[in-house]
């Protein structure tokens, strides 16, 4: 585990943590690394909720368990945290709203501190976030300026009086805290302010705006939403048609649609959602009409708990939809990689006019972190829309497999697409070899998006013995375990395309004495994949499924058991 | 050869004497005096004997999933205006397994002709109810006759707010031609609802019931005054036939997407700016 | 305590000031008044804040899946028609998601009241439009405001055949509370829409502007007379307020099942005769 | 290969084919064994049709697919048959209706037969169908009588004209066929009688009713539609209430409403339709609301061909539904199977509180066979649900994991079923505790559901050292094959239920030294799951994926050049 500082923001929903913790992170990465998480409930007020901030001199994208400084925003938060709590932690609230046995009993430290009657001070209710803002800036004695322009630039629009208040309170959380007597065991960093702050949701649909998307029809889904909301922000500066469907069906089917008619579109929904559009997935595979999926994992079944988070669906995306077809799956762990390969998704499903799947989830997506800023390539933006010749055949039979897709209205051909199976002008057949020759052609192109395949990244000695195998969001705290874990012996492959896989992969298993699944759900899903497709067997595996994500301490502990 | 006829061998797969033959017929006539190219002319449509239509007429298709004409129609007119979008369906498909989209998607106005081949039973299936089945009509599986009450999807599409409302009859090539090309040439959403007898599944809404079951509005009716238009869609007992209702000026679903409001360029055809979107990155 | 109120300390997931506290009073002495045992009491409900309801009600309760609370409650219905089905929700789960089941529900006439709570809005997800949203609404996916036209599901449900058709307003309590009684006691499908303000997400449809744009019908307004619902119903300039529409007399789902023709015993009680089986075997 | 004769009757959808068919089965059942099986097109008139019947002294229960007797019905079927025809064919048509050359070709016989002109003769094209059967019946030496006891019963309630020109009509054709010299090279058999003649869709409803189930939900979609076709028929007499719901989400819904009654509620669908249904299987994973779904296979993706046969629907139905939960999949291949599997599956679902799959295809429903009829056991219908007390908790935990279930309005306790996780009493809850509780617990009904396994069997020899493996509609071709084949090393294991496998399966692939999986798909979806629940290696596939069964012939030829 690295040097950090973890700091637990904990309230309820409406109370403006998260304006809190956006202020702080900004704040805090023009000198340290940092990563921040939340911990929310279902719920629009009320209830439980929390942020973690964790800095540290290094780079950090993983979620840490114990608690350095805990601030305490109510007082039925306390009961929640309790098993986070060590000698090393320090509680800050009002008196009552920390039980003083379990603050004995973990020999935590207790210190008053009551923000609402600061805040009182300060002029009311609504400045408690940013003296608590204040406070911990001066706590870390992060530049006072640089904090005020923030505060300025977000209150632009409310004016100079809401301004010059939140300054005010700003200082007020401040100079108390600069009194503070932090200690932690790293200094400022100097490379982090090129960094760019992001968190998942965003690096997605940055990624699908530099893939060209220009469609998006979702129904509303936590915690897919996100994107949607995102790409609906960005839609009058990128001219994006962005259109709630009316349910999930419709939204994929619009999809379709939309790349039928040349456009590239985007459907964003979590698992439940996505159980919906299965039959329009298959839609895609039958009329090779390309469409790309975001789809944003929580814990299920059912409704499960929505805000949440899990790795439990990829089945149903590798599984997805009825009759056999290929597809692609993404699963981006780091932000980089949301952006890249949501970026490819489009480019793929375009040039192999196949389905392709973007999975995340709700950890993964609404944490923030940084990234490196980098310059977006365009080749992905390469359409492979044809203009049609007048005897044009939508599913011609070629050497190279793929028959050139056009569009209705570019060209003098017809655009005939068939969800029955049909020949090679789009009409529906009940010939026997010709419904053999358009499944096979269909199925073949797996081997075309395997020479496309997204690299698995190893992370770690070259020459270990042990090999832990994630994919998407488990990518922080696996990167961080492996690089600070003593023995040299222990490296992480990252898988980022979970289906279909390349056999070349097998080769970082051979060296392995023992491989290491680790995910987040309760059967392993990746690790029977990895078998399925590649013949690999999996050790051990290290599973979670109660709605949290790993913790770099949980990993640490849950690795030696299975190292040792 | 009309340029929206196929070849004279196409084996279509209706039954003989099937009211969905006199429907393509009406359909393809339509087409032909609008002064519109096959290759702009896209239909979309779900699945059914009706929906096999497009299979049957020279132009683009996109012939999806049971239900699902309507979303993929909506989507292909707005990501290219420039196209004339037609979905077609069954009442089965359009009403009963769409039937959320038919709501929403009148509420959305697109700029598209709804023509729904209404033979008050699933024909494909092999004749179980529809939605706008009548009551008592005994089939494989209401054995014990329908119970239902019948859907109205006239009188559904003007109570939110459909420009064009009409209802024709196949047994009427004429009128079901005109009906449909002014639906085509309607700004906004429009509905035609056509009644035709599905000779094999249903025995009890034959083309004399039909006939005997259903008038002409009269050459003076104002189709501009929604009063006139709802008191002829509730009409059960004799339905009305021709264009009920048809306002224009409301704006269509295209028009009213910031998208379109600058520029008319499909989006289809429009690029996406790199060093835009590298400007995200830099933020 | 009354029966279908639970402990005092139940932490109840709405934010403070939300109209779906007052519909929760008004059901519950709803129940109260009538003469039920609250394990004879089944609530259905979707996903959504207002879909939470049954979580704070001493009764029976199938929390589904957003938008399949009518489909679940019916067959709870069929299947035991001693129950009282109450399936309740948002106006995104009931209209949106479940829009299908909403207009075929409708046409059913199952024997149950259906509640919706319409604030508008989407609450549980933060914010988007629902089906009711007025035009021009701005919300985080509709940047550029709601451009569909709002649905009416008063109107659709009087149209397609339902018996009882009521709209509320959470800030009356008495009234609320009476209308819901008066649709669990209605025999069929009875609809009760209730106006209520999302204080956190819909800044435009406030208490007062619920309260400005909805009145009741007079107390000699005859609601027995589908023509005067027709014109309430159709107004979205002032909304009317109470039972707009109530007719005795159809027959109910369940009570068209052949099923339950000769024998009014639930079929959940009844047991299969495996001798009666084993003919079929022989046949 | 069985000693076999195979009559085919080739016309266009609306001839009454089916007619013919039903007549000739029965008849032939007297004192033949007779398996019928046919290939229709997706239309309502017109196309390509034809039924197959195939009569031996022994139990056959497969297609065969060379033709001996062909009967042309019009002068647009031949085209298709082409690859059918042998030497030893014979083809019945008006002059025209086949081709001279390539019956030249194939050295086949060709016989003018006009049944329109008999027909005529007969007194109308209503009869054509009843020449035919006496004609065939000629050729076969049936009884007369007992023929026209079935044509008297079928024509019942049209009259007595009816019946006496039907009966006339099939005396013309019988004194026309008895002359026939028709060569076979087997007997009349005895025991067959005492048979039932079925389908697969009425073995299916059959055991449904036999399971108690009494509510019936769903959307029509071939070839499911079959089996809600025959449970309507049915109710009235066995009081199941029916319904046709608005779409496939709705059916599910549904279902799991009624079970929740406390009804035994069943949705029959297709792949396509099935797709639609997940989100709702996974609402009765969570709630732990039992449901019966049965999903009959056609090809895909999308409408593929919808009258048409495959297995490509194991995967969708393994893996149904967002987030993790148990199952089980049945899949009958033969019709007492179909019985027994779909009255257990009402047992199980309401006793385990799972969700269950009766997984058949095309081919297997609408085929007519024959099987011993057998007294159905009423234990199936035991009832598992309890009465309530005051304080009853619809998730009470307990030691052996499955809580109670009660129904709303039987007992003085309240049902509360949750699609969120929830706690005991069926409460929402957002514990991380409870939530790690009530996962496992479910997943632990996995260990339950297996000590419930329904056997495979083995059918050859018990020393074999080649193994075949098969599931669902292969039964019948596969176990011709290991019982006709000559090396006597070969044996046939059908498996009936494919999830999830127990793994005393093992057992019988460790003694093989080849094993060779045969399914009716692109890409051995079943061989997969072998191999990742059970690790075994399928040594050869054997696919097909035309839309066509396996014939006995082609099972003979693939396995031939595998084996050898
Ligand atoms: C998801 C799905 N459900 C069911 C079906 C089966 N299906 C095909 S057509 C049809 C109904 C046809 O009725 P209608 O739409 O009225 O068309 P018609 O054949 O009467 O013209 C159904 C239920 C399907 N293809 N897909
Ligand atoms: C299949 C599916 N799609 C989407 C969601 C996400 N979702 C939960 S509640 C909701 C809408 C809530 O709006 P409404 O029904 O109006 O209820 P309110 O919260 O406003 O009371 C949505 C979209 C879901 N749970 N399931
Ligand atoms: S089944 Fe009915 S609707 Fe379909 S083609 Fe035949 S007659 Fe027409
Ligand atoms: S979000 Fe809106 S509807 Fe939901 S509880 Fe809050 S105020 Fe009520
Ligand atoms: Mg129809
Ligand atoms: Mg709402």
């Amino acid at each position: 585990m690295k040097n950090s500082l973890t700091i637990v923001l904990s309230g309820e929903a409406g109370q403006g943590l998260q304006t809190t913790e956006e202020f702080l992170v900004e704040a805090i990465a023009q000198s340290y690394y940092v990563f921040s998480t939340k911990d929310v409930m279902s719920r629009v007020r009320g209830g439980n909720n929390t942020v973690q901030i964790r800095l540290s001199d290094q780079f950090v994208y993983a979620y840490q368990h114990t608690i350095d400084m805990l601030f305490l925003l109510n007082d039925h938060s306390f009961s929640r945290l309790t098993n986070r709590i060590t000698d090393k932690t320090i509680i800050f609230g009002e008196e009552g709203f920390a039980d003083p046995l379990v603050i004995n009993e973990k020999r935590a430290t207790f210190k008053s501190f009551n923000l609402k009657e600061l805040s009182k001070e300060a002029g009311g209710a609504l400045l408690a976030n940013t003296i608590l803002f204040g406070f911990i800036a001066g706590m870390l004695e992060l530049d006072e300026d640089s904090c005020k322009k923030q505060i300025m630039k977000r209150f632009l629009k409310r004016g100079e009086k809401v301004i010059n208040d939140n300054q005010t309170a700003f200082d007020m959380g401040y100079k108390r805290g600069v009194k503070y007597p932090l200690q932690k065991e790293f200094m400022k960093s100097s490379d982090t302010s090129t960094y760019k702050i992001s968190d998942g949701t965003t690096a997605v649909g940055l990624g699908a705006i530099a893939g060209g998307c220009n469609f998006v029809a979702s129904y509303p889904m936590s915690p897919g939403t996100g994107v949607l909301t995102y790409l609906a922000r960005k839609s009058n500066a990128f001219e994006i048609l962005v259109e709630q469907a009316e349910d999930e069906i419709a939204a994929l089917n619009m999809v379709i649609g939309a790349w039928y008619a040349g456009a590239r579109g985007l459907a964003t929904t979590s698992g439940g959602g996505f159980a919906l559009m299965e039959e329009a997935v298959s839609l895609s595979g039958i009329t090779e009409t390309p469409c790309v999926v975001h789809v944003a994992q929580r814990p299920g079944p059912g409704t499960g708990l929505p805000t949440r988070t899990e790795q439990a669906d990829l089945n149903l995306v590798v599984y997805a939809g009825h009759g056999e077809f290929p597809r692609i799956v993404f699963a981006p762990g780091k932000l980089e990689d949301a952006v890249k390969l949501s970026q490819k998704a489009f480019y793929l499903a375009d040039k192999y006019q196949v389905p392709v799947f973007i999975l995340t989830d709700q950890f993964f997506l609404e944490s923030l972190g940084q990234m490196e800023r980098f310059e977006l390539d365009d080749q992905y933006l390469e359409s492979f829309i044809t203009k049609t010749e007048e005897e044009y055949k939508r599913y011609l039979l070629t050497k190279e497999i793929l028959s050139p897709r056009g569009i209705p209205g570019y060209g003098n051909g017809l655009v005939k697409v068939d969800s029955d199976e049909h020949d090679e002008s789009g009409g529906i057949t009940e010939d026997f070899n010709v419904r053999v020759q358009m499944n096979e052609k269909r199925l073949m192109k797996r081997e075309l998006l395997l020479e496309e395949y997204s690299d698995a990244e190893l992370i770690g000695p070259s020459d270990y013995r042990y090999l832990i195998v994630g994919w998407g969001s488990t990518y922080g705290v696996l990167k961080e375990f492996v690089e600070t874990n003593e023995n040299n012996d222990v490296a992480f492959l990252y898988v980022k395309q979970v289906f279909p896989l390349h056999k070349n992969l097998t080769t970082y298993f051979d060296q392995a004495q023992k491989v290491i699944a680790i995910e987040n759900n309760a059967t392993g899903q990746f690790a029977n994949l990895l078998k399925l497709e590649l013949d690999i067997k999996v050790d051990d595996k290290i599973l979670k499924y109660n709605g949290e994500p790993f913790s770099i301490e949980e990993v640490e502990k849950r690795l030696k058991e299975v190292l040792s | 050869m009309k340029k929206f006829e196929l070849d004279a061998k196409t084996d279509i797969a209706w039954c003989p004497g099937c009211g969905n033959f006199n429907i393509r017929t009406a359909l393809i006539s339509a087409l032909q005096e609008l002064n519109i190219e096959p290759t702009n002319v896209v239909f979309s449509s779900g699945i059914g004997q009706a929906a096999k239509m497009p299979q049957y007429i020279n132009a683009n298709y996109f012939n999806g999933l049971h239900g699902r004409g309507l979303p993929v129609a909506v989507a292909i007119k707005a990501s290219n205006p420039s196209l004339t979008v037609i979905a077609e369906g069954g009442d089965g498909d359009m009403y009963g397994e769409g039937g959320n989209h038919f709501i929403h998607n009148v509420r959305r106005n697109p700029d598209i002709a709804h023509i729904v081949h209404n033979n008050m039973v699933y024909g494909l299936t092999k004749g179980q109810a529809s939605p706008t089945s009548q009551k008592d009509f005994v089939t494989p599986v209401q054995i014990n006759g329908v119970t239902n009450e019948p859907f109205n999807p006239l009188a559904v599409a003007l109570l939110l707010g459909a420009t064009f409302v009409a209802r024709a009859f196949s047994g009427d090539l004429e009128q079901t031609k005109n009906i449909i090309k002014q639906a085509i040439l309607h700004k906004g959403y429009s509905l035609v609802d056509i009644f035709h007898p599905c000779v094999t599944f249903n025995k009890l809404n034959t083309f004399s019931w039909y006939k005997n079951h259903s008038y002409y509005v009269d050459e003076d009716y104002d189709a501009s005054e929604i009063k006139n238009a709802m008191e002829k869609v509730v009409n059960t007992d004799m339905y009305a036939l021709g264009i009920l209702y048809q306002k224009e000026g409301k704006s269509s679903f295209e028009e009213q997407l910031n998208i379109y409001k600058q520029d008319e360029t499909p989006i289809v055809f429009r690029k996406r700016d790199i060093g835009k979107v590298n400007n995200l990155m830099k933020d």
